[in-house]
Order: structure tokens, then C-alpha cells, then sequence
């Protein structure tokens, strides 16, 4: 065990908070599920591919740096540290990319990594159906094999990005004897082919975060399926697998809300009557610094070879809850100011910790909801019956 | 010694509750959220049910009911997220006005004008940080330091402030402060009346509060009822049930307390608020929780807009912290724990503490 | 509503008032779990009984006062505000004693409820066997008729006070070919019988509060059986119905530990550092409040001819959570020496917090676990699906 | 940077707990409540196995590693419910000792003793209201002030105070404080050793306390998995499952902070109190909801003296409040948190607070 950063990671540290510096736009961005927003975010991430910061951990011939998980982890403290956009391009760079360089063809490869690293092609996920939310398995769109295409119908629901997207990512069932986890199959859709429509839905912020997806005949070439046929599954729990799922919510980004929550404490302390506020502001403390430990001590083990599993749902309930808990602290800070969007006169400076506390509500619900996380971590790691 | 309500009592709030349910639909919320938002009609047909008028004394036209009479009518106004100003002014502004109306004409006229269904009065507590539905009021009750300020809603300027809640149409006003006729009450009498306001309004919301937690666990079971799973409703998992019943425990007992605070203001208003920051803590808690279980129950359709939870998730988060927030009532409640002299314990459950505790509120 | 105590009621109060005054022992009885204190408390049993205060809300010729609920709740609030002894005999006055009363023969009443209410007779409760916890139906002890006389063999658990008491009423099976909720009868056993045989179990405080009863070809007479063969289950549910549960758990008993909470609170409240203890005593205060609350409107309903049912089960959840909260904060404010047994030199004055911690781990347990009074929340009170 | 234990550390833990789970079983742990309470034989084993010299430096005879070489053996000893002295002493007074060597011949002796297995010593610092263990050391580490004295059992006289955890035999010392030969330390120097031991000691019991934790959690979802009610095991109800979760997530986010202080103490004490605080504080929330869940799981049984799990759960409840209850620690944090110059945030994990915030722990 050493906890000291070498002189190579402190030089990283240094280079990306040098580039950050000097590139990190001085005004925020507007939310990237408005159209202008999203655009701007895209030219973000174009940004940070010319710079090679738009994924450190890729290999250096899709645009990355080779990057371990330490050094990763310390490109995703500069990044929150210097307040950094969100990354609009997180279901390509973070989800399809890895799944894309372990099982596409040298074609896809080629026609697919670079444009998404550029934030030339924005990526969707489509994994959800309004029969297929925690059970996953029981989708039942199609993709029908008719000569060197497929023949898609069916729906799909809570797909991220998807409102201003290029492509969407999809498991559809091409076997259609098939039940639950067989006969799917991993296939790309550009979301202007024929057929396709996008129903944008608002999430609690009146913004279409997300939609459904409708396929109507809608047909997309053979060469646009990874992986084998019928095989999709296994590719699609690959992509939403531990390391992955890790990068979706590095701790840098629960440090810094923290830290801001901190600071927001200290400049009311004086007026915060609530009793169970001093308490919670140690417990954010407490629960970020944990989970980055965590995450550390995780990316340590990776790095000497260790495998991980069902231990993701031990972070995905940790993360979420502690999001939620800060956002609450927070709200009572503010008091009865905490109502107030950030643009109204009286608000102050509120900030955002409004939006910051609708978005933590969604934390146990995506990626598994925390009860579906909790059967995990009784059944596979502590071994409790089904 | 009978804490029940009466017949009466239960018949009014039971078809109040049948016209709400049937005419107060998330469609018609939706609808209102456009323009100014108030839904004429609905408001129209809520003075002929009588309702602002209740609390209104009868020498000034009114039915000369009380708070205990209103507060599960206020109920089920939350249980179907209600968004016209009716609470806020039969409960908290209209007692206000007749507190005052011995001393001051104006107050009178404008009971009078309530009791007719004429006239709409917006509040501008000294704790809250804006003034809802002013926009829609005929005159404002609004704090001058500790003057209470009877303004005419077209003399003073509005300034939108946008709520999370886009039911809550919130306004700060500016108003010529030096105007004599505006002031209906001096420092003296105005701190003993937004001191019997802030109660009334803690209770008032409480009632609300609750009624949205009931409301918001109601639409939950109807939905982890319907929506199916791994070939079985979403309900039928334990997990779901138990995050259904720890929310059903916590309004069970913030109900009670709710009650008898109504009680308390409507009986002894100078000796209410203890009661009145106990009824606003757990009501504000069960709404919170309930608030926050409902959406993990819905899943991804709680987060969305076009899922009618957060009509009522966003006015329990907004609500919880207006009329005092947690931390003033649980500091009132610390400090009078503190106190030697406060007499806790078994046989003192209906007691009313002194009212000189209640300086801090004003 | 009138939330104001009559005349007649202030009158009873002051007369409850000035009798415990009276006779409330001065020194504190040893607890009822030791054979010695058993004996004290069946004598303090006498004491009130012949007050004609052992249970007020019996009728006159049981020897109560045939009080209604709110008198019940005066009384209540008197005995714990007195610091009077815990009350030994709650199996037999609280539980069996109503049962009896409405299912009992002549001959049974004129047997038992006398010699019940003055002490003389102790009872311990049968229901529990070691299959059969939560899982009460799946009852297989068995009572078998031969002549004038049941046969009995089996094993009950987890029976309070059967270590020193003289009868337990029991459910047996008493139609072997039956299962679940058919086929039980309610039998009173003496405890003394030949081949019955009491194994004391140790509970967390070292101390025999419950045994294990072993029944081996016990022979009882079938006048000890209450009400129809057979129809056994009715019955016990009808014990362990709402009424009674109300009375085992009254809310002056969590008031008085909310009020003794406070006074330590208020006595320590320069050393404590721990910032979460503020809070947790003005939540204790308006739990205990709630409760009181909230019983006196059941009180009133149930007083006007309402009536409840799975609403219990609210309670149950509340009260013993709030039992726990109290208790947990009392040893956060003692600190260190919180770990101290009474009777250590160095322990102070931490007064009996411990044992009441310790107990309180009980109350999300017995009458039936918390998870079982969620699901009844769930399914009963707010028509979830089974 | 490399948060892992090296090769050696790993394998010296799970030999360690190899033999622990063996020798280390509740029967044993039961018997030795009777009498004076210590397993000779139990600690001739532990000696053989070279677990007291560890921390004894080599120039003392001993095996000269430090905190975080024995941190993990800590949290197998929780685990097991271990009784036996030996967690303190090896990790606690032991190092104490070595730092006061230098300046303090008997303080050395008793370090050669230690790692010949020859002596055990017990500790008793200022914030812990008795000593554990006093009874069966051969020396006391006592505070008289901030003075450290070491000082031979039969020279003092214990008073026995019984604690709800048979497992722990506490006694309060008398001595005679003026007697020079057994102070090793002064105010100063003593004020900086209490500081280091009760980091030290922090850090310790949240490995224990880990430990407990997790010994709990196992045991119940053993126990879950064997009882049946409704004709199928209790842990397949997902309330059940829940409760463990629940622990099994505390649990997890307790063990790199410990891992983490131990590293502190280890590399660069005066500076530790931040991440041996959040330790201890981890740490004990996670053994206290332990506690409650596994018996709650256990239904009955976990209220019972004879079922096993009360080894645990009554250590836990002990030694969360040893070493500085849950608000010394906070109150820790809470000040560090508040001042301006505490720089917290993503680029901060491994930042250690500067010393002088170290006043507060003396």
C-alpha cells in the first residue's frame, strides 16, 4: 500500500488542470437537454478529443491516452475540480466505445469510434421497453433478418439523449421464437432512418432527457448488428458491467457536491437552525471521501488483475442514496428559498442546488433500481436465498 | 375530553372531499399552469360551496366557523394537490383580518367582500420569502417590519419569482410603505398578528402536507398495482410494500397531531405553537418521505413530467419549507425542551405551554 | 372535539393520583425475571387489586371499575407518572382476562378471573412453537380427546413469564387431520401438571423472561378448554386483537421515557458533542406525544362504536421503533459509560437505560415481527397486492 | 499510488484468520466468562504466533511492523468476537510504549517482555471511563493528567466494573500517582502519546468494530437461510434480504476508510485524526446497524442469551462508545469541516490535515 501519488500521476494531474484552464468555457453551458445546449455540449467534446482528453482510458490509436484506472480517476478530479461540462456523450464514450473495441469488427471500428470520440455522432441507449424495465429480459421489439437487413418494429422507452441524438444502441429480439435472454441481438439505428420516431419525454425539469423510441419497418443492414446473432445479451451486460459502470459516476463528481455543500454550510451556519443539519454535512463528508477510498481501493485491485461483480450494486445503492442525502442537506439550508428556480430575482444565490436535487432523485431508479441492486448484493455477494 | 369531529364537521369535509375528487383533476391542475393560472370556474364554484367563507365572522357576513371546522377540508385540499389560493386565505389570511377588523374598517370591508365571495386576499408572511398568488389577489396582507399592511394589489408593483411548483404563482411586492391608509396594524398589535398567522399557517400546511403525502401513496399503490414485472405487479414485492407502509406510519402519526393543533389555534391561538410546530415537523417529514418513495416506486415514469406524481411531489418539497421551515420549528420546539420549567410526560399531554414562549415566532 | 378532561375525569385522575401516592413501593421491586421479584411483583399485583385498580376497565363484579377508554388512559398516565411496578400479571389481566370474560363459561369466570385478577394465579402465554413463529398456523402440538380428558404433547416457545407462573393458556391441535387455522383449541394448562416440563430461556439481560414449555402426555380436563372445540384460532386472534394491543403498549410508558430523555438531555447538554442527539430528542418528544395523541382519538372513535382492525399494525411498528430511537439516544448521551451495568462503581448515575435498550431490541419483534406489521400495512390497510 | 495490502500482508491476515475461525469458537468465548475470564491457553497461541511482538520494534525484540500490517488481523479478531487482550495492547499501548522508549528504560523493558511473550499490558486512556483487561495484565499505561505512568498491576488497586458485555472485564485503577518511579512520560510528552493512542485506538476498534459487523451479518444470513416460516426460509422474504443489504453496503464504505487511517497511523500519525475519526465513525455505524438487523433477523432467538450473536452484538455496542464516542469524533470533523483553510473536494482524497488540529483529542 502506498496512498502517495507518483511524480508521473502528479505530472498528469498538472497537465490536465493546466488544459482544463485554459479551455473549460468561462460561462456554463446551457443544459444539454435543450437543442442549443446539446450543441454546445457537442462541440465540448470535440474540444476535448482534439486535446486527447475526450477519453483518457482508450487506447491511443481511438484518440486516448492508455490511461490506467488511477490515472483516470485523478483526470476525473481535475475534471469536477474545474467544474468541467457534463460529458453529453457518455452513452458512446463510457458504454458503446469499450463494448465496440471488445466486440466490433475492424469496420465498425473504424466507421464508428472516431466519430463518436469526436462528438460527431451522438449516441443514444436503447436497452428499456414499457414491459422491460427491471426485467430487462422481457423485450420484445424485433429485428427481423430479410437478406443483409433487418426489419425492425417495436418500442422503446427511457432512452437517454435520444431527443437530439444521431444513433441509438439497441438489444431487439431476432429470434422471435425465442423467450427472456436468448435470441437478442445488439444492433445500431440511426435515429433518422425511415420509420423511426422520437417522442421526447420531460423529465421532472420540464426537459426531454430522455424518450421513447418507436420503430415502424424500420431497416437497418446486417453490418450494423455487433457481435453474433442471438448473442446480444452477453454483450449488453458486458457493456453495462462493473468497470463501466464505475466510470458512469467516478467519486470526483459526489466530492465536489461535498465540498460545494460545505461551503454553502459554513456561509449560513449562522442562520441554520435545522438540527440535523451539522450532522448531515458530516455524513456528506464522510460518505463522499468513503466512496473515493472505495473507488480507489477497487481501481488498485483491478490494476493487479482482480475481477469484480455483483460489488457494483454495493455501489450504485452508496452513490445514489449519498446524491440524494446531500441535495436534501443542502435544501434545508436554503430553506424556503430552496423552492425558487435560479433565475428568480428573490432566489439569491441559490444555485443549482434545485436542479442537482430533481436530478439525485432519479439515482436509485436508473442503471438497476436500488431495490432490484439490493436483491444483488443479498443473493450473489452475501448468498441469501432467491 | 372527545377527540373526534363532529357530525357536522365530518359531513362538510366528506362532500367537500366528493367535489374535489370529482372536479379537481390533474388535467385541470395541468391546465391552470398556463397564464396567470387561476381556473375561474373551479374558484367560482368553491365560493359557492361556501368555503372562503367559513372563517369569516358573522357580524362581517360570514359562516363564523373555525380552523378545527376547516383543517380536513385543507386535507383533502393537498390529498388532490389543489392548486387555487383557497387555504392560505380562509385559514390563514381571513383570521388575520378579523383579528384586526375591530380596530380597522378596512379589514372589515374586505371580510365583508370575502364573505361574498368578491374579493381574494393574498398573505405575505415575514418567513416566507414571497407572497403566493398574489397575482390573482384583490388586496395583500403584507409586513412592514412588524406592521401588518392592508394594500390594494393593484398599488403595488409584483415581481415573478418562479416556484419548482409551477402550481405556486409567487410574487414579491413593492408598495408604498409610507402610505398610512395601507397600515391596519402598529408594531405592537402586527407581532401578535403574524405570530397567529405563522401558527395557523404551520397548522394549515401541515393539513395540506398530509393530505399530498396521502394522496401521493394512493397514486403509488394504484400504479405498483398495475405495473407488472417478472410476470407479477410491482406491489406484490416487499420492498414495495414496506416503502408504502413506512410512509402510511408516518402520516398516521402526524395526523393526530395535525388535529389537535387545529384544536389549539381554533380554541387557545396564544398558546398554539408548540403544538402548531409539532403538527408542522411531522406532517412536513411524512409529505418528504412520501414524496420521495412514490417516485422510487413509479420508477423512471416518477421522474417525468407527464407522470402526475410530481404535481404533488413538488408542492410537498415546496410547502415543507414555507410557514417555517424544519429548522424553526424544531428550534421553538429545542428551546421550550430546554426549559426547566416545561413539564413533559404523561399527564401532560393536552397541556398548553405559556405564551410567552412565543416571542421567537414573530 | 373537546380536548379537555371533565370534572369526572380531573376527580379520577386526582384519586388514582393520590392512592399510588400511598402505596407505590418505595424502593424499586427486582425485576419480575428473578424468582424473588416475581413474588414482589405478585404481591404489588394484590395491592392494587384490592384497590379495585388491577384493571380498571373490568367490570364491577370482576373487581374493575368498569372505566371507558379515556378513564383507562388517565389511569395509564397516572401509574407510569407514579413510577409504579411493572405489571407481571399483563398475560392474565390484559390479554386472557377479556377473552375470558366474552368466551368463558360461568364456571370458568367463577374459576379463574378472581384468583387471575388478585395475583394468586400468574399466567404465561403458550401460542409460539419452534416451527411456528411468525408462521403462527403451522401450530403441531397436539390435544388429543380421550374421554372427559385432552392428551396433550408438543412444545411451545418463547412463553413470557412461564418460569414462575402457574397456568399458561395455550392453541393446541386439538383434530390431528387439520392444518393451518382449522382444527386449534384454546386450553389452559398448570403449569405444575405432571409431564409438563419449563426450561427457562435467558433473554439478553442473562434473565429467564420466557421458557420453552415441553408437554409430554399432559392430561387436563376438557373444562379447561374456552369456548368451542375446534374453534381455537378465532379466539387467540380475538387476544391478540386490536383493544388489547392497545392496552399492552399504553403511550404514558413511552412519554415517561421521552420525559426521562429530556431531563437527561437537559442534565448533560454541555458534554454532548454528538450532533445528531438534538434532533433525536425533539423527535422523541413528538413521538411519544404523537402516540398519546393518536391512541386518545382511537380511544374516542372506538368510545363512539368505531371500530379497528389492521390499524393496529401501525401502531405496533411506531411504537416500537420509537421505543428503540429513545433508548439509542439515551446511550449516545451517556457516552462511554453507557456499557456500565447499574451496579458499577464507576457507572454513575445512567440509571436503567441499558436494560431498557436492551429490552426495546424486543419491540420490533414480539407480537408478531415489524416485517410481518409492514405487509399488514401494506396489503390490509392500503389493498396491495398479496 | 497502490490502496492494496502487499502479498505478505495478505497471507500473514488469512493464516491469522484461519486460526482464529478455528480455535476462536463461542463455546470457548462462553467459557471464558467465568473466573478472571482469560484463555491461557487461547493467549499462549496467540504469543506462539508472534501477534503481541508484531509492533514491537526489532531493536526491542520484536517483529518491528506497524498498523496497517495488523489492521486486517484487528478486523478478523472483531469477527471471531475475540476476548482476549489482545488488540490493545498489540496496536494500542504497544506502540505507545515504543514511542516513549527512547527516553524510558522501563517503557523498553516492558517492550522486551511484550515480544518475548512474557507481559501484557493494558491501557487506560482518559476518554475511556475504566480499563480493559486490567485485571490479567502485568502492567497499567494510566493517565494521571496528561502524565503517562506505567505502572505494575499489583501495584494498583482495581475496582471491578461489569460491563453488558461478559467478554469485557473493565476496572478502574487506583495507584499512587506521586510515585516517580512510574511516570515515563510528562504533560507535554503525554499529552502527544494520549493524542497518538487514542488515533491509534480509533482506528483499532473500527477495525473491530468492522469485524463485528460483518461476523453479524454472516451469522444471520446463515441463520436466514436455515429457519423456515411459511414453508420457505425467512431470508428468501426481500425485507429480510434488505436488512442485510443494507448492512452489507455500511459495511463496505467503512472498510477503506479504516484501511486508509491505518495507513495513517502507520506512515504519519500526527496527522491521522481526520481519517481515524471517520473510521471509528464508520465503523460504528455500521456495527451498531449490524446489530439491530441481525437480531431482528433472528426474530426471538436474537433476543435470547443462549443464540451467539449476542457476543457480538454487546461488543459492538461497547466499543462504539470506546475510543471516543460517536461525538468526539464528529465534533472532530465538524470543526475541521467549518474552518476556511480546510481544503476538502476531489483533488484532496489523500490529503492529510495538518497537526495542529490535533489539540481537541488530548
Amino acid at each position: 500500500m502506498d496512498l502517495n501519488y507518483t511524480p508521473e500521476q502528479n505530472a498528469l494531474r498538472e497537465e490536465v488542470r493546466q488544459w482544463l484552464a485554459d479551455k473549460v468555457p468561462a460561462q456554463p453551458l446551457q443544459s444539454f437537454d435543450t437543442k442549443e445546449g446539446f450543441e454546445q455540449h457537442r462541440q465540448w467534446e470535440k474540444t476535448l478529443a482534439e486535446g486527447n482528453w475526450g477519453m483518457v482510458t482508450w487506447p491511443v490509436e481511438y484518440g486516448g491516452r492508455g490511461c490506467d484506472l488511477i490515472q483516470w480517476l485523478i483526470f476525473e478530479e481535475e475534471y469536477y475540480r474545474a467544474g468541467a461540462p457534463l460529458r453529453v456523450n457518455q452513452n458512446g464514450i463510457f458504454l458503446l466505445g469499450p463494448t465496440l473495441m471488445e466486440y466490433g469488427t475492424a469496420q465498425q471500428k473504424e466507421r464508428f469510434i472516431n466519430a463518436m470520440a469526436s462528438g460527431e455522432e451522438m449516441w443514444a441507449q436503447g436497452w428499456s421497453e414499457p414491459g422491460a424495465g427491471s426485467d430487462m429480459a422481457a423485450i420484445r421489439s424485433t429485428a427481423i433478418r430479410e437478406g443483409e437487413e433487418y426489419v425492425i418494429n417495436g418500442q422503446k422507452i427511457w432512452s437517454t439523449r435520444a431527443v437530439f441524438a444521431d444513433w441509438v444502441f439497441c438489444i431487439f429480439r431476432t429470434d422471435p421464437a425465442s423467450s427472456r435472454h436468448q435470441g437478442l441481438s445488439f444492433i445500431f439505428v440511426p435515429l433518422d432512418a425511415p420509420g423511426v420516431t422520437v417522442r421526447p419525454i420531460a423529465q421532472l425539469d420540464g426537459l426531454p432527457g430522455f424518450a421513447e423510441i418507436f420503430f415502424d419497418d424500420v431497416r437497418v443492414p446486417v453490418a450494423n448488428r455487433l457481435g453474433e446473432e442471438n448473442q446480444g445479451w452477453r454483450i449488453a451486460m458486458s457493456t453495462a458491467g462493473f468497470e463501466r459502470g464505475l466510470m458512469l459516476r467516478s467519486p470526483a463528481r459526489f466530492q465536489q457536491t461535498a465540498k460545494r455543500l460545505v461551503e454553502l454550510y459554513r456561509q449560513h451556519r449562522d442562520e441554520v437552525l435545522d438540527l440535523s443539519v451539522a450532522d448531515a454535512v458530516v455524513k456528506a463528508y464522510m460518505g463522499a471521501q468513503a466512496y473515493a477510498l472505495s473507488t480507489y481501493q477497487t481501481a488498485s485491485k483491478l490494476m493487479k488483475g482482480g475481477k469484480i461483480g455483483a460489488e457494483a450494486s454495493l455501489n450504485k445503492v452508496f452513490w445514489s442514496e449519498l446524491d440524494q442525502q446531500m441535495h436534501e442537506t443542502a435544501l434545508s439550508i436554503l430553506g424556503a428559498r430552496a423552492e425558487l428556480l435560479p433565475h428568480a430575482p428573490a432566489a439569491g444565490a441559490v444555485g443549482n442546488w434545485l436542479d442537482g436535487f430533481l436530478f439525485a432523485q432519479s439515482g436509485p431508479i436508473y442503471a438497476g433500481t436500488n431495490e432490484i441492486q439490493r436483491n444483488i448484493i443479498a443473493e450473489r455477494l452475501l448468498g441469501m436465498p432467491r | 375530553m372527545d377527540f373526534t369531529f363532529t357530525e357536522d364537521q365530518q359531513l362538510l369535509a366528506d362532500s367537500v372531499a366528493t367535489f374535489l375528487h370529482r372536479e379537481v383533476t390533474p388535467e385541470r391542475i395541468r391546465a391552470s399552469w398556463e397564464g396567470e393560472g387561476s381556473d375561474t370556474r373551479l374558484w367560482q364554484q368553491l365560493v359557492e360551496l361556501g368555503l372562503p367563507a367559513m372563517l369569516v365572522p358573522e357580524e362581517h357576513g360570514g359562516l363564523g366557523m373555525n380552523e378545527l371546522d376547516f383543517i380536513q377540508i385543507a386535507q383533502e385540499c393537498g390529498r388532490v394537490a389543489l392548486a387555487e389560493p383557497l387555504v392560505e386565505m380562509a385559514m390563514i389570511a381571513t383570521p388575520m383580518l378579523a383579528q384586526l377588523a375591530a380596530g380597522s374598517q378596512p379589514c372589515a370591508r374586505v371580510l365583508q367582500q370575502i364573505a361574498a365571495g368578491e374579493a381574494r386576499v393574498a398573505i405575505g408572511h415575514p418567513l416566507n420569502p414571497a407572497v403566493a398568488d398574489a397575482g390573482i389577489a384583490d388586496w395583500l396582507l403584507l409586513a412592514s417590519g412588524r406592521e401588518v399592511h392592508l394594500v390594494p394589489s393593484d398599488a403595488a408593483t409584483l415581481i415573478r419569482q418562479d416556484s419548482v411548483d409551477p402550481s405556486r404563482r409567487l410574487y414579491t411586492p413593492e408598495w408604498d410603505r409610507t402610505a398610512p391608509t395601507y397600515r391596519v396594524a402598529g408594531e405592537e398589535a402586527g407581532a401578535a398578528a403574524w405570530c397567529a398567522a405563522l401558527n395557523r399557517g404551520a397548522v394549515l400546511n401541515a393539513a395540506l402536507l398530509l393530505g399530498l403525502a396521502q394522496g401521493m401513496v394512493a397514486q403509488s399503490v394504484t400504479y405498483a398495482g398495475d405495473r407488472e414485472q417478472f410476470g407479477r405487479p410491482i406491489g406484490a414485492n416487499q420492498a414495495v410494500k414496506h416503502h408504502m407502509a413506512n410512509c402510511a406510519v408516518q402520516a398516521e402519526f402526524a395526523r393526530s397531531p395535525i388535529y389537535r393543533a387545529a384544536y389549539a389555534v381554533a380554541q387557545d391561538p396564544a398558546r398554539a405553537h408548540i403544538a402548531a410546530s409539532h403538527a408542522k415537523l411531522a406532517a412536513g417529514e411524512a409529505a418528504l418521505l412520501a414524496a420521495k418513495n412514490a417516485i422510487q416506486v413509479h420508477g423512471a415514469m416518477g421522474y417525468t413530467w407527464e407522470c402526475n406524481l410530481h404535481i404533488w411531489a413538488k408542492r410537498a418539497w415546496a410547502l415543507e419549507k414555507n410557514w417555517g421551515d424544519a429548522g424553526f420549528h424544531q428550534e421553538r420546539l429545542h428551546a421550550w425542551l430546554l426549559e426547566d420549567t416545561t413539564d413533559i410526560g404523561a399527564e401532560h399531554t393536552f397541556d398548553y405551554p405559556a405564551p410567552e414562549a412565543l416571542d421567537s415566532a414573530a
